[in-house]
C-alpha cells in the first residue's frame, strides 16, 4: 500500500482549546505513517456563527480553505474537528451540486475555486482508510483492562447524507478502533446523544443536564474513561465535568479523552506528544490501571 | 498445384453428379462457374484471381443431389453457413479446398484500362496482372486491384474441405479492423444520409446483389416482391430502394460472412457491403462471432443469454 | 393526421402489451403528464418488433423510436423480450451507417407497474429526439423527379 | 369494408381535453370508414345499444372505439360486436384516454393525437380478419402455491366443489403466519382454535394433496394444461413413517438450532416440529445444525425412533403435477427492522416484534403463554409499543400503510393486560388506521377499557438505562414535547413486505409484481384475484398487505375463480396464433428454434421441410413472425401488413 497522505486542516479550536486533540492527532498519524500536509495560510471555517447568519458566506469561509487545498493537489482534505467537517463537506456538497451557489461563493473570494476535493475526518480515513488492523500492528502498549465508553457526539454522522460515514444512529468505528488499541468498550447507548453543545455559554443548566446524563450512564456502565472524537463534547463533559457534579449533585471523576490520546498511548507515544496533562480530569489514575486488572483477575 | 485439384476431383467425380468450378469464360480476363461432369470437363478447370464467384451460392438449389464444389476460403464459409442453417446435407456436399492469393476487383481493372474491347490475352505472375487488349498491354500491380474483402482476408483457405490441395497460405490479417468503415463514419451523419441517397439513387432495382448472394435463400419468396408481407412497393423511387438495402443487410444479420458478392454484382457499383460489415461488426462486438466458421454453432440472433456481457442498456 | 408542426416531431413507440402498454396506461392512470408528440402501436411482446419495422419508420419520415417491452426475466411469454435485446442492440448500432444518428432510436424496459418511469422514459427520450431535430425523409421518388416537383412549386 | 368509429367522452374524462366531435369527423376521412360519431360512454349500455344499432343501421362490418385502454375493454366491446353479430375480432380500440387525456391538457395536441390513434387503429383494422377460436380440454386440478390462511381457504373452497387440489407449501407446516399468533382481533377469539381445524381438513381432504416443506421449482405450460415442477426438499425423515411423537425432538442435543417458527425467540433442536398443532405434524432435520450430518457423530434421533423414520441419506426429489389452473397465495415476511437503529432492535434483547410478542403471548410458545422478557425473564411491567416499523416511511423504502398494524398492536395492548393485569402499555403511533367492521371500536376498547395510552409521534430513540429498563424517547406531537417513557419491554410493530423470493416466483409464473415485490393484480379494482396470466390467480398477502378477513375473502374469491373457469366444458384459446404460409416457408427451421413454447413442430410437405403452429400451445407473441426473414409465419392480428399500415398511418405527410 502507498503512503497514505492528504491535506490537512487542523481547525481554530485546534489551536486553542482542544490543542492537545491537535497534537495527539498529528503524533498519532506520524507514528501510523500516515502524511498530513497542512493547508498553507489556512483560515477558519466559520464555524457556528457564519452558517448562522449566511450560508454563502459560510461556504466561502470554508471552500477558501478547500481551494487552496486543491492548488497542493490534494483530492482528499482532513480534519479532526466534527464542526470544521460539517462546514466543509456542506460547502464542497453545496458547491459541487449546484454552479448557480458556486458562483455566488467564488463572487466572494479572490480565487475562485476550480477542483473541489473531498473531506473526511481524521477518525474516518484511520477507520476506513487504514483500518483497525492497521492500528493494531503498531501497538505496543494495548490498553487491556481499560473500560471505555466512545462518544460520538450528535454531528459526527450527521445528518447521514452529509456526513457518508458510519451509522448515524450507532456508529462503530471509534469502537472497533479502540479495540484495536486492546480497551474493552462497553455498549454505551448515548453514543450520539447531544452533549448540550454550544449553549455551555447561553443555556449552562441544559449542558448540566445534558452533559451529566452521558456521565452517569458511563458511570452506571462501569467506565474508566469516555473517548470522543469533538472538541465542543470533550469540553464539556471533561472542563465542565466540575460544574457538572455540583449541578447534579454527582461525583464523577471521569477521565474524558480525545480517541487521538488513547490511540497514542497505545502506541507508546511519549505523554508531551499526546498532551495529556491539557486535560482537566485527571487521567493517570485511569492510565496506571490499564493492564492491573486483568493481573488481578 | 491445379494439376493435383484436378486429379482430386476426377477421382472423386464417379461418387458425384457433377463438381462446381471455374472455367475460362467469354474472354481472358472473364472466368465463369464450370460444372464438371466428366473427366475432360475437369480438364477446363482453371484457379487464379480470376475465380471471383462464390459458387456456394448454387448450393441450397441443389440440395438433395450429391455435388463437389470447388472453395476459396470465404467461399468455404458461404458452405458452413448453409450447413448450420440446414440448408444444405453435408454428406451431399464434397468439398474441394485450395489455398487463395486473393481475387481481383474486374470494376478496379475497368478503371485502368477502360472499357476495352476483346481481352486477348491476360498474364499474371508474382504480383502483376498483364492484360492485352486491342494491341495495348496493360500492367497492373495485383494489390491494386485486388478485392477489397481481400485486403483484411482473414481465412485464404477453407475452413472446411474434404480435401485440400496446396500448400495452407498465411492469412492476410490477424483480425479485422474495419477501417473502411471508420472512415465512412467519420463523416457526419448528414453526409452518409446524403451519400446513400445518391447512391440509391443509381439503384436500378435489378436485385444483382440479392441473386449472387449464397444466403439470400428466401429466393422467390423474398419479401422485396411479395405483397403478404407488403414491406416495399414497385415504385422507382430511394425509399424503397434504401428500404431494400437494409432488408437484405439485416436478414443478413450475423449470418453473412462479407463475401462480397452483392458489391461484386452490382452493375452501377454501390457499395452495398458496407451495411453488411456495418452489422458484421456489431455482431463481433457485442458476441464475439464470426458467421461461417462452425456449421454446429448457434448464431447469435438465435439466442440469448438472461445477463447479456457486452450489451449496456440505457439508464434514464 | 400530420404532427403538430413546429411543436411535435415525429415520435412511434412500439410497446407490448403486457408490461410497457400497462405501464403507459399506469402513467395515465396516475395523471403523469408527458409530451405529446408519442404514438404507440401496441404489440404482443417486444419479440414481435422486427427491427425493420424500426428501419421503416425512419425510411417513412419518422424523427425517433422507442420500443419498450417487459424487463429482463419478466417477459409475459417468457423469452421474447431477450431476443429483442439482443436484435434491437445490434440495429442500434447498425443505423449509425445509414446516417441515422443511434439516440434517434431506443429501447428499453418499463413494468405495468412503472407508470413514474415511463413518464420518465417518454419525456427524456422525447427531449433527446428534439435535441436532434427531425430527421429528413427519404424521397418515395428518385432524386431528378423530386427536383423537377420542387422547381415546380417555388 | 364499412367501418364504423365510435368517440367516447368517458363523461369528462376523455372530453375534458379532447375535443372528441372532432376526431369523430376527421376520422370520415379516413379509409372505408362510414359512419363516425362521439357517445357518452361508449362502454355503458346505452353506449353499447348504439353502437350495435350504428352496425345494423349503415351495415358496418367492423369498429373503432376510441375511449380506455384495450387492457380494460376489449373484451366488453368484442361481445358487443358479437351480440351484433359480428366477429369479435372486426374491432380495435384506440386508447385515448390513458395514452392521451390523462397525461396533457393541451386540447389541440390532444385532438390531434386522438385523430392519429383513430387512424391507425383503422388502418389495423381494415387488415383484420374475422377469428375463431380453438377449443381445448382442460385439466381440472389446482395448484395452490402457499398454506396460509388464504390458501387454506382456497384449497378448501375448491377441494369442496369437487376440483382435486395441489398444495405446496415452503415450512415443514402449512398455517402460515396467522398459525403463529396467539389471538385475533377484533374478536379476540384464539387463533389456532379458528384455523386448527381448517387445517386438519386440508389434511384429511380426499381431493387435496399437500407438499410441505416444498417449492415450486418450475412452471410450464399455460391456462388449463400447465406443468409444474415441485421441489420436495430433503427433511431426512420419511413421512410416511414418522407419526410425529417428537421423541427424536427430546433427545437431539443439537439444542442451539433456530426455531422459526417461534420467531427465533428462543433456540430449538436441528430436528424440530414446530408446534403441537403442525399439519403435517411431522419432524424435519435442520441440515447445517445436525450433528450427524455436519460431523457425522450422534445420530441419537435414529436410535430413539420407535418407526425408524430417520433417513439422513435423503435427497431432495423433483415432483411433476399437472394442473389446469394455479393460486399464488404466498402471503408476506417481515420488514427487517433492524435497520432502525435507534430502535436497537437486534442490539437489546428486550425490544421485541410484534410476531416475536405473539410467540411469548401463545400458549403453545416458548414461555408457555408467559410473558418474560428475553434478558432476564422477568415480567415486564411497562410495555411500549413502536407502530409503523418500516410502513408509511420513506426513508426504508417503505411508503406503503401496512393495514393491521395497528389493528394488532391495540390487541397486543388489550392481551397484555390480560396477561399481567398490573401492567401499563404506551402505543407510539403516526395514525390509527382502523376501517373495519368493529376495528375503530376494538382500539377505541384498548384505550377506554384496557388503558392503554396512545401517544401521537414517532420514537427518536430507544436505549437501556443502565438499570434493566430502556428508556423510549419520542415526540408527543399532541402535546408538541418530547416524552421518555421507561420500558421493560418495546414491542416493535413491525410492517409487512412481500415474501422472500416473490419476484423469482412471479417469474416462474410469468405475471408482474411492483417494486415492493408485491404480485400484480390484473386490475385494481375490477380483477383484483386475477393476473395478466389466464388460470393464475392470487390471494392474500401476495398481492398486498392484507389482514386474515380480507385474505380469507381473497382465498374464496381465487377459488370461485377457478371454480369458474373449470366450469367450462372446454376452454377457447385465443386466436390470435401464427400462421404459417406454407408457400413462402423455405423450412430454415429458425421460428421453431426460438419459439419459447415448442409451438412449431417441423414437418414434410411434398418432401420439403415446412413449419407448422400448434394452434392451442401457440401464445402469439409473434417472437416467429418477427425471426422469420421472408415473412412466412405471420402473427393473426399483428401481421407486418398491420403494423406496416400503423407505422404508414403515422408517418405520412
Amino acid at each position: 500500500m502507498s503512503k497514505l497522505s492528504y491535506a490537512y486542516y487542523p481547525g481554530c479550536s485546534g489551536q486553542g482549546t482542544s490543542m492537545e486533540y491537535e497534537m495527539s492527532t498529528r503524533a498519532l498519524c506520524e507514528a501510523l505513517d500516515i502524511d498530513l500536509k497542512e493547508i498553507p495560510d489556512w483560515s477558519c471555517c466559520g464555524s457556528t456563527p457564519a452558517h448562522a447568519c449566511d450560508h454563502v458566506l459560510s461556504a466561502a469561509l470554508s471552500g477558501r480553505n478547500l481551494g487552496l487545498a486543491a492548488d497542493m493537489g490534494e483530492d482528499c482534505v482532513l480534519t479532526p474537528c466534527p464542526s470544521c467537517l460539517t462546514n466543509l463537506k456542506n460547502a464542497g456538497q453545496h458547491m459541487s451540486g449546484s454552479e448557480e451557489f458556486k458562483e455566488k461563493v467564488n463572487k466572494l473570494l479572490d480565487e475562485p475555486i476550480g477542483e473541489i476535493p473531498d473531506v473526511k475526518s481524521v477518525l474516518q480515513i484511520l477507520f476506513e482508510d487504514l483500518g483497525p488492523k492497521g492500528v493494531k500492528e503498531k501497538v505496543i502498549k494495548p490498553l487491556s483492562g481499560l473500560k471505555v465508553v466512545t462518544y460520538y457526539g450528535c454531528i459526527l454522522t450527521r445528518p447521514p447524507k452529509l456526513m457518508e460515514f458510519d451509522s448515524e444512529e450507532n456508529p462503530i468505528s471509534m469502537d472497533r478502533l479502540m479495540e484495536a488499541a486492546g480497551a474493552k468498550v462497553l455498549p454505551f447507548p448515548l453514543k450520539t446523544e447531544c452533549c448540550g453543545a454550544s449553549h455551555g455559554v447561553a443555556r449552562k443548566d441544559l449542558v448540566m443536564k445534558l452533559s451529566g446524563k452521558l456521565l452517569d450512564m458511563a458511570e452506571q456502565l462501569g467506565a474508566d474513561a469516555v473517548v470522543t472524537a469533538c472538541p465542543l463534547c470533550q469540553m464539556n463533559l471533561d472542563l465542565r465535568q466540575g460544574q457538572v457534579n455540583s449541578a447534579n449533585k454527582t461525583s464523577h471523576k471521569l477521565p474524558v479523552f480525545y480517541y487521538t490520546q488513547l490511540l497514542g498511548w497505545a502506541l507508546g507515544l511519549p505523554q508531551a506528544q499526546l498532551g495529556l496533562d491539557k486535560l482537566c480530569v485527571n487521567p493517570m489514575p485511569a492510565l496506571r490501571g490499564i493492564g492491573k486488572k486483568e493481573d488481578a483477575a | 498445384m491445379l494439376e493435383q485439384l484436378k486429379d482430386t476431383i476426377k477421382k472423386a467425380l464417379p461418387e458425384l453428379d457433377f463438381v462446381i468450378g471455374w472455367g475460362m469464360g467469354f474472354d481472358a480476363l472473364h472466368a465463369t462457374p464450370l460444372f464438371m461432369y466428366e473427366p475432360e470437363d475437369v480438364d477446363k478447370l482453371v484457379w487464379g484471381p480470376l475465380n471471383v464467384h462464390n459458387l456456394a451460392t448454387y448450393l441450397p438449389a441443389l440440395k438433395g443431389r450429391k455435388v463437389g464444389i470447388v472453395v476459396k476460403g470465404c467461399d468455404s464459409r458461404s458452405v458452413a453457413e448453409l450447413l448450420q442453417e440446414n440448408l444444405i446435407n453435408r454428406e451431399d456436399v464434397v468439398i474441394f479446398g485450395a489455398p487463395c492469393r486473393g481475387t481481383v476487383s474486374l470494376t478496379k481493372i475497368r478503371k485502368v484500362i477502360g472499357n476495352t474491347g476483346l481481352i486477348e490475352d491476360v498474364n499474371y505472375a508474382d504480383g502483376t496482372l498483364t492484360v492485352k487488349a486491342e494491341g495495348a498491354s496493360h500492367e497492373m500491380a495485383l494489390k491494386d486491384i485486388r478485392a477489397d474483402k481481400c485486403g483484411y482476408c482473414r481465412f485464404p483457405n477453407a475452413v472446411l474441405s474434404d480435401h485440400f490441395v496446396g500448400e495452407k497460405r498465411a492469412p492476410q490479417v490477424e483480425e479485422d479492423t474495419f477501417e473502411d468503415l471508420a472512415e465512412f463514419e467519420s463523416q457526419p451523419f448528414e453526409e452518409r444520409r446524403d451519400f446513400w441517397m445518391k447512391e440509391m439513387d443509381r439503384c436500378i432495382r435489378c436485385y444483382a446483389c440479392r441473386n449472387a448472394c449464397p444466403l439470400c435463400v428466401c429466393r422467390d419468396h423474398c419479401v422485396a416482391q411479395s405483397r403478404d408481407p407488403h414491406w416495399l412497393s414497385q415504385q422507382d423511387g430511394v425509399r424503397d430502394k434504401f428500404m431494400f438495402q437494409i432488408i437484405h443487410a439485416t436478414h443478413l444479420a450475423g449470418r453473412c460472412t462479407t463475401c462480397g458478392e452483392c458489391e461484386r454484382a452490382c452493375p452501377v457499383d454501390i457499395p452495398v457491403l458496407l451495411f453488411k460489415r456495418k452489422f458484421t461488426k456489431a455482431i463481433k462486438d457485442t458476441f464475439d462471432y464470426d458467421a461461417g466458421l462452425d456449421p454446429e454453432a448457434t448464431p447469435p440472433l438465435l439466442a440469448f443469454k438472461a445477463n447479456e456481457d457486452n450489451i449496456k442498456e440505457k439508464e434514464w | 393526421m400530420p404532427v403538430l408542426e413546429g411543436r411535435e416531431l415525429r415520435i412511434i413507440g412500439f410497446l407490448c402489451n403486457w408490461c410497457s402498454y400497462g405501464g403507459a396506461d399506469t402513467a395515465g392512470v396516475a395523471r403523469f403528464d408527458q409530451p405529446t408528440d408519442l404514438r404507440i402501436i401496441r404489440v404482443p411482446c417486444s419479440g414481435r418488433i422486427d427491427p425493420l419495422f424500426v428501419a421503416k419508420a425512419f425510411m417513412n419520415g419518422a424523427d425517433g423510436v422507442l420500443v419498450s417491452g417487459c424487463h429482463p426475466r419478466d417477459c409475459h411469454y417468457a423469452e421474447g423480450n431477450f431476443y429483442a435485446r439482443r436484435r434491437l442492440e445490434v440495429f442500434k448500432n447498425f443505423i449509425s451507417v445509414l446516417g441515422i444518428e443511434p439516440e434517434r432510436f431506443e429501447y428499453t424496459w418499463v413494468s405495468a407497474s412503472e407508470g413514474q418511469r415511463w413518464q420518465e422514459v417518454v419525456t427524456k427520450f422525447t427531449n433527446q429526439v428534439h435535441t436532434l431535430g427531425p430527421l429528413a425523409p427519404v424521397p418515395e421518388i428518385s432524386l431528378d423527379r423530386l427536383a423537377a416537383t420542387e422547381t415546380a412549386q417555388p | 369494408m364499412k367501418i364504423g368509429v365510435f368517440v367516447c367522452h368517458c363523461g369528462s374524462n376523455i372530453e375534458g381535453t379532447v375535443d372528441t366531435k372532432t376526431v369523430a369527423e376527421a376520422s370520415l376521412d379516413f379509409p372505408e370508414v362510414t359512419f363516425a360519431t362521439d357517445t357518452m360512454y361508449a362502454c355503458s349500455e346505452p353506449g353499447q345499444d348504439g353502437i350495435i344499432e350504428a352496425i345494423e343501421e349503415h351495415k358496418l362490418d367492423g369498429v373503432v372505439v376510441a375511449s380506455c385502454t384495450p387492457r380494460m375493454h376489449e373484451p366488453t366491446f368484442r361481445k358487443t360486436l358479437e351480440r351484433a353479430g359480428l366477429n369479435p375480432y372486426m374491432f380495435e380500440m384506440a386508447n385515448i384516454r390513458e395514452h392521451v387525456s390523462w397525461i396533457g391538457k393541451d386540447r389541440e395536441a390532444n385532438t390531434n393525437k386522438a385523430a392519429d390513434l383513430v387512424r391507425i387503429a383503422v388502418e389495423k383494422l381494415r387488415r383484420n380478419q374475422p377469428l375463431t377460436p380453438k377449443e381445448f380440454d382442460i385439466n381440472r386440478r389446482v395448484l395452490v402455491i402457499g398454506g396460509g390462511v388464504a390458501g387454506i381457504q382456497a384449497a378448501l373452497d375448491c377441494a369442496e366443489a369437487g376440483l382435486e387440489v395441489v398444495m405446496v407449501e415452503r415450512e415443514s407446516t402449512i398455517g402460515g403466519k396467522m398459525a403463529k399468533l396467539d389471538k385475533t382481533f377484533p374478536t379476540v377469539d384464539c387463533s389456532s382454535c379458528i384455523l386448527g381445524p381448517r387445517m386438519v381438513e386440508i389434511a384429511q381432504h380426499p381431493n387435496i394433496t399437500l407438499y410441505a416443506y416444498s417449492e415450486v421449482e418450475s412452471v410450464s405450460g399455460y391456462v388449463g394444461n400447465f406443468e409444474v415442477q415441485v421441489k420436495k426438499k430433503a427433511t431426512y425423515v420419511d413421512w410416511a413413517k414418522c407419526t410425529g411423537c417428537g421423541e427424536c425432538v427430546e433427545k437431539c442435543p443439537s439444542r442451539k438450532a433456530p426455531d422459526p417458527f417461534n420467531e427465533l425467540l428462543a433456540p430449538g433442536r436441528a430436528i424440530n416440529i414446530p408446534f403441537p398443532q403442525a399439519i403435517p405434524k411431522k419432524a424435519y432435520i435442520q441440515a447445517e445444525h445436525c450433528i450427524k450430518l455436519t460431523k457425522d457423530k450422534c445420530g441419537n434421533c435414529a436410535k430413539v425412533c420407535p418407526s425408524d423414520a430417520i433417513n439422513f441419506e435423503a435427497k431432495d426429489e423433483i415432483i411433476t403435477e399437472e394442473v389446469g389452473g394455479i393460486i399464488a397465495a404466498t402471503g408476506y415476511d417481515l420488514f427487517d427492522w433492524t435497520v432502525y437503529e435507534e430502535y436497537g432492535g437486534g442490539r437489546y434483547p428486550d425490544v421485541v416484534t410484534s410476531l416475536q410478542y405473539e410467540r411469548m403471548l401463545s400458549a403453545s410458545g416458548p414461555t408457555g403463554g408467559h410473558v418474560k422478557r428475553p434478558s432476564d425473564g422477568k415480567e415486564p411491567k411497562k410495555v411500549v409499543f413502536i407502530q409503523c416499523v418500516g410502513s408509511r416511511d420513506k426513508s426504508v423504502g417503505r411508503p406503503y400503510c401496512s393495514g393491521f398494524c395497528c389493528m394488532y398492536t391495540a390487541k397486543q395492548a388489550i392481551l397484555t393486560k390480560d396477561h399481567i393485569p398490573d401492567s401499563e402499555s404506551y402505543v407510539f403511533y403516526m395514525d390509527i388506521r382502523a376501517p373495519g367492521k368493529l376495528y375503530d371500536e376494538f382500539t377505541r376498547r384498548a384505550m377506554e377499557e384496557y388503558g392503554a395510552q396512545y401517544i401521537r409521534g414517532r420514537v427518536g430513540m430507544v436505549y437501556p438505562d443502565g438499570e434493566g429498563q430502556l428508556v423510549v424517547r419520542g415526540a408527543d406531537t399532541l402535546m408538541g414535547t418530547q416524552v421518555e417513557v421507561k420500558a421493560d419491554l418495546v414491542v416493535l410493530a413491525v410492517g409487512a413486505e412481500a415474501a422472500k423470493n416473490s419476484p423469482q416466483l412471479a417469474e416462474k409464473l410469468r405475471i408482474s409484481y411492483d417494486a415492493y415485490g408485491f404480485f400484480m393484480e390484473g386490475h385494481p379494482k375490477l380483477k383484483p384475484v386475477e393476473t395478466n396470466t389466464a388460470g393464475v390467480y392470487l390471494a392474500g398477502a401476495c398481492q398486498g398487505a392484507k389482514d386474515i378477513p380480507a385474505s380469507v375473502g381473497q382465498g374464496s374469491a381465487a377459488a370461485a375463480k377457478v371454480i369458474g373457469l373449470f366450469s367450462k366444458e372446454k376452454l377457447k384459446s385465443d386466436p390470435q396464433t401464427a400462421l404459417v404460409d406454407i408457400k413462402r416457408c423455405i423450412g430454415c427451421g429458425k421460428c421453431a428454434e426460438t419459439c419459447p413454447f415448442g409451438a412449431i413442430n417441423m414437418t414434410e410437405f411434398r418432401g420439403q421441410p415446412k413449419a407448422e403452429v400448434l394452434e392451442t400451445v401457440c401464445q402469439g407473441c409473434g417472437l416467429c413472425a418477427a425471426t422469420c426473414p421472408q415473412g412466412a409465419v405471420q402473427l393473426k392480428h399483428f401481421t407486418d401488413n398491420q403494423i406496416l399500415a400503423e407505422v404508414e398511418a403515422l408517418c405520412r405527410f
